[in-house]
């Protein structure tokens, strides 16, 4: 890796932590609505992953997916945007933050029923393999999403079709309030692939590299035409499930020993250790993100709403 | 009687039921720990411990097939959908074995469990998470189904569907938690499939249920003012549906205006308003209105969801409109 | 012009489809090797192979969900629901995925795909394999819905829903297969969200689609005999419910039949029926009558579940009693 | 084993061999609608369980259910009355073929959904677990089912809850006509239990005592508190899916095959060669079996159809 590497993912993570913090205070401020699941502390995952992909690469995610928009290419604009609900955000204000995507970056979503983009993510394989493309879709989701129906038809149904799929289950140890031990048969994760025969692997989610190459690895081995592969993260959200969360469920310490384990400062520790850019550039760029979010917001302020016809657009494409 | 909010009601009722039945138990995701995602069961996790406060892992047929399948055993299950949206995840279990098996079984099976579910718009929660599908449900003959409003309703149907022996999906709202009203003090029961006149009135039938009833409720002062008077009749069960109060007070007025949440093709108000027509043809002074939800999948933003769903002004509309 | 079976025409229009369009593919249960469970895929494995025709796991969210994302990425996926009652399985992928993706993504997304699903009763398959729910998947905007029941429109309705850039669920009918009738030769393309009449007369509006219309056009023979002429008007789509033609017809005729297989309450009829009294209200002789369904799960034994069917007869009174 | 256990499970196996030929016989006579599933050919699966249940143990399988409801208890009579939809079914003419059971039997249908009665299994079990019961559920499902979300849904459950369960897969290599291998991701289904780190064998579902001696020892397991238990039982089906399969998925030569393999034949020889019973007792049965379902099938014939008013009993327990 070259040091604009190093940089770029610094950057994107730094990104991510500062626009969801932004995020943060908007919903305080009651100009987000609806939902906001925050993924500050599992940036990693979404950085590593996408660092390793091909443009022709799929991607499609839960509702935590602020952080994989931004990864993919989308603008701080367009996700704070989305977010105020505004006609300039990605899904033009009707979406929302559990549904962001970008065609134009092969981002799928941004979705918002647990589970149940885990088929569409076969489906969206069935169309490369269809196609005889080359390109893998990498599909994430938690470890609560496991435990659902979806999960097993989509998975079974890769391996039966040798789908191009990554799967990516980011264990961040809890859905909602409720441990895995709670709610899985198996707290390693990647033990369900087994019931499939899948390859799979787990990979430290708070270390950026750590997921790049696995990510690289199994891209791969998924390229290569040996059907789907499952990699398990391991990593951890520092904030509650979505905002408001009591988080009656965890005592505070557990947070503090994982967030010493904060994924940006694991990196930036690596980087400045290994000399790949000095503690110096690191604060440019910390500068900088600081400067084009707080532009950010100032655009999704500044915006305008859609238009009272947008209600009526886009249900269908042929007009009834 | 005391004023309490329907989040108290439906606490109450759950809490009560659960010490008088050693039976009665709930199951659902969030319902234990976290304490309920709308603080429903808040504290009955330390109350009543893991054997009958259940959390569970996220997969809604496994919900509520194993609620059957403990009703089955004649326990009386009430289990929870995080919201109705997530009942489409378990839509066959809902609709096509709960509702089947007593019948299907020549009466030998017995299913008497409860499904609470949180339904509706208006919190900006996106197109799959807002919808108000409670018509949907009430077609299918086995089920029964019950979408009261106010605290007293929501207790009262609430005790009543878990004492009942067959399978009741029992809708919130998720907005009218924090809806306040009168609640009597002690047993109260509300019987299923008997809809209430909630304002009496002259001049026009408003036929509503669930987060409308408090719309309607705020209709109807405002239209008091300029003299004219709504006489509200809420149905609060969808399945069976009891007709009874609607016709009685549609004779009376000739006129009526119905007003639900979810979207107008195929809702609650066609059905409303055929029987009417059907049962009260020569009553009527003026075509029937209905109220609904704008047939879009419910937008994010907070403009256009409000666009979309019924609002005081239109329903204020509406009864001018059938004067 | 030649006459053939509904079976010929769907099968007909699924393997001109496929021919005309390489992206065009099948995927469900059973569809290859058996050929399908109607066999309306008889001889397509053999034709056009694994890679167009997919047998997949029991699976029916895996399939609908597959489709999506097939679609997504610009194929035109047809997903066979083996039957209507299976999609119970699939449902939120049908109600609350493929028709909200194109809204909620701003516009960005599309989802041309098809699901075929096959409906009705009166084969003594039991509660849970005999349903006619057709009327709650028109709820969800964002859907289309078509339920054809001549040859020469499931041939046309199938051939528009293939093409179209929407989600299109296509319901059939299992007892319509052998149905027989003439399909216009060459090209044959039918607009969806169209009604249409299917039989003139001057008495009575009879509305219905599906199945039902096969029963309405014997009752309308029967009747005929009697001097009786009723109007048939077939609404082949329930979303966009296509209210034109039955209004024309209603306005000439002031008296109203609604004709459908499933349950009664909150069924087709009673949006069909809210809508004439809305529209055409000042044209109204006689209260509309609807016939359908009993409301009971569908029970084994052939005499009850013909008991509960509505049937010819139930039909010609109904037209009686409006007259 | 007495004696008298051999000839009992002789005689079960005979008895639904015989009934469902003369099922077979009404449904081409039209008598019997809808569809009709043959058990034919995995007579001993259903046997050998029931033979190591204890009565508190409770039953419940898919639409192939006229052998165990047989095993259980319930008569031809009520069988065949059943099939011809008449008053004196067990399900009073209102259920058919795919919808027999009987609670004073502890069995719990005949379903039609595929997979949605192991959800339905896992809270029978949690009936049980709630009483503090030491009854086990015996759940029987298809190869095909162990696709399906509720499969994986219910059996996470077990595993999570410690459910006293009995998972148990008939595998007859075909759901309607199409093999394990396409559509499951593994053909020993039995790996799928790995996923979820149940515990799990196979067994030859061809010879009866096989699957008792298995289905004892999973009964103890289970019974003893250790959670479920996921049992393979290798078969066969003789006949198609159901009536009017036009069999194009399978060669004459591979059921010839199987045949030679038939669970009566071979219990049947074991019997003789291990001198438990003579021919000549085997053969007094079979001919009492013959007489029996004869009976049955002229009082199936002679039974009265539900009376109109059925129509409309038993839709609620509390009349409306
Ligand atoms: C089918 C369904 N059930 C329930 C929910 C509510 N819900 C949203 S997120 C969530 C927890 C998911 O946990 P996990 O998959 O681990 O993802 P994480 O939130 O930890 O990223 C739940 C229960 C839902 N959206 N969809
Ligand atoms: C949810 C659902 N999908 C499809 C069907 C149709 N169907 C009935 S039986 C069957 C095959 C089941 O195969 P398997 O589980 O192996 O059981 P077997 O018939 O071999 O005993 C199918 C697809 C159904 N009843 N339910
Ligand atoms: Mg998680
Ligand atoms: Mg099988």
């Amino acid at each position: 890796m070259k040091k604009e590497d190093y940089l770029d993912l610094y950057r994107q993570m730094v990104l991510i932590r500062r626009v969801e913090e932004q995020a943060a205070i908007l919903y305080q401020e009651g100009k987000v609505g609806g939902f906001l699941h925050l993924y500050i502390g599992q940036e990693a995952v979404s950085t590593g992953l996408v660092a390793a992909r091909l443009p022709q690469d799929r991607f499609i995610t839960a509702y935590r997916d602020h952080g994989l928009a931004l990864n993919v290419g989308l603008t701080a604009n367009q996700v704070l945007a989305e977010l105020l609900g505004k006609a300039t955000g990605m899904s033009k204000g009707k979406g929302g933050s559990m549904h962001m995507a970008s065609v134009e970056h092969n981002f799928w979503g941004g979705h918002a029923i647990v589970g149940a983009h885990l088929p569409i993510a076969a489906g969206l394989a069935l169309g490369d393999q269809y196609a005889g493309r080359d390109g893998v879709t990498v599909c994430m989701f938690g470890d609560g999403a496991t435990n659902i129906g979806y999960f097993h038809e989509a998975v079974n149904l890769s391996k039966v079709w040798k789908l191009p799929v990554l799967w990516v289950c980011e264990n961040n140890q809890y859905g909602m309030g409720t441990t895995i031990d709670r709610a899985s048969a198996v707290s390693e994760i990647r033990q369900k692939a087994e019931g499939y025969l899948i390859p799979n692997s787990r990979v430290d989610g708070m270390d950026v590299l750590a997921v790049k190459d696995a990510a690289a690895e199994a891209l791969a081995y998924v390229r290569a035409g040996n059907g789907p592969y499952f990699l398990e993260a391991i990593t951890y959200r520092f904030q509650g499930h979505s905002m408001g969360d009591p988080e009656r469920y965890r005592k505070p310490e557990e947070i503090k020993k994982w967030q010493e384990n904060d994924p940006i400062g694991i990196f930036r520790k690596a980087i400045t250790a290994g000399k790949k850019a000095t503690a110096k550039e690191l604060d440019a760029i910390d500068a900088a993100v600081i400067e084009e979010v707080a532009a950010a917001v100032k655009f999704a302020e500044e915006s305008p709403n859609p238009a009272p016809e947008a209600l009526f657009t886009d249900i269908y494409v042929e007009a009834a | 009687m005391a004023a309490i909010t329907v989040r108290q009601a439906i606490s109450d009722a759950l809490r009560e039921e659960m010490e008088r039945d050693e039976n009665v138990f709930i199951l659902g995701e969030e319902v234990g720990v976290w304490g309920g995602t709308y603080a429903v069961t808040r504290g009955f996790h330390d109350q009543f411990g893991d054997k009958r406060i259940k959390d569970t892992p996220i997969a809604e047929a496994a919900i509520i097939g194993a609620a059957i399948g403990a009703a089955l055993t004649g326990l009386r299950p009430i289990a929870e959908m995080m919201t109705i949206n997530f009942a489409f995840s378990a839509f066959d279990h809902i609709v096509n074995e709960a509702p089947k098996l007593h019948y299907m079984f020549g009466g030998q099976f017995r299913v008497p469990m409860v499904i609470r579910a949180v339904g509706g718009g208006g919190r900006q929660l996106g197109a799959t998470h807002s919808q108000t599908p409670d018509v949907i449900f009430a077609h299918f003959p086995g089920l029964k189904v019950v979408a009261p409003a106010t605290p007293a309703d929501s207790k009262g149907l609430l005790k009543t569907a878990i004492r009942s022996d067959d399978p009741v999906l029992f809708i919130e709202h998720s907005t009218l938690y924090q809806w306040r009203g009168e609640v009597p003090d002690g047993e109260h029961l509300v019987e299923i499939g008997v809809s209430k006149v909630q304002r009496p009135g002259k001049h026009v039938t408003l036929v509503t249920y669930s987060k409308m009833l408090q719309l309607s409720m705020e209709a109807a002062d405002q239209l008091a003012k300029e003299g004219i008077e709504v006489e509200i009749v809420d149905l609060r069960s969808l399945r069976p549906l009891d007709m009874g109060p609607v016709l009685e007070s549609f004779k009376k007025t000739n006129r009526c205006v119905i007003v639900e949440e979810g979207w107008r093709s195929f809702g609650v108000g066609a059905e409303v308003a055929a029987r009417l027509y059907e049962e009260a043809f020569d009553y009527i002074d003026a075509p029937i209105k209905r109220v609904a939800q704008k047939e879009v999948p419910l937008p994010y933003n907070r403009e256009l969801e409000q666009m979309a769903l019924p609002q005081v002004k239109d329903i204020i509309a509406a009864v001018k409109e059938v004067l």
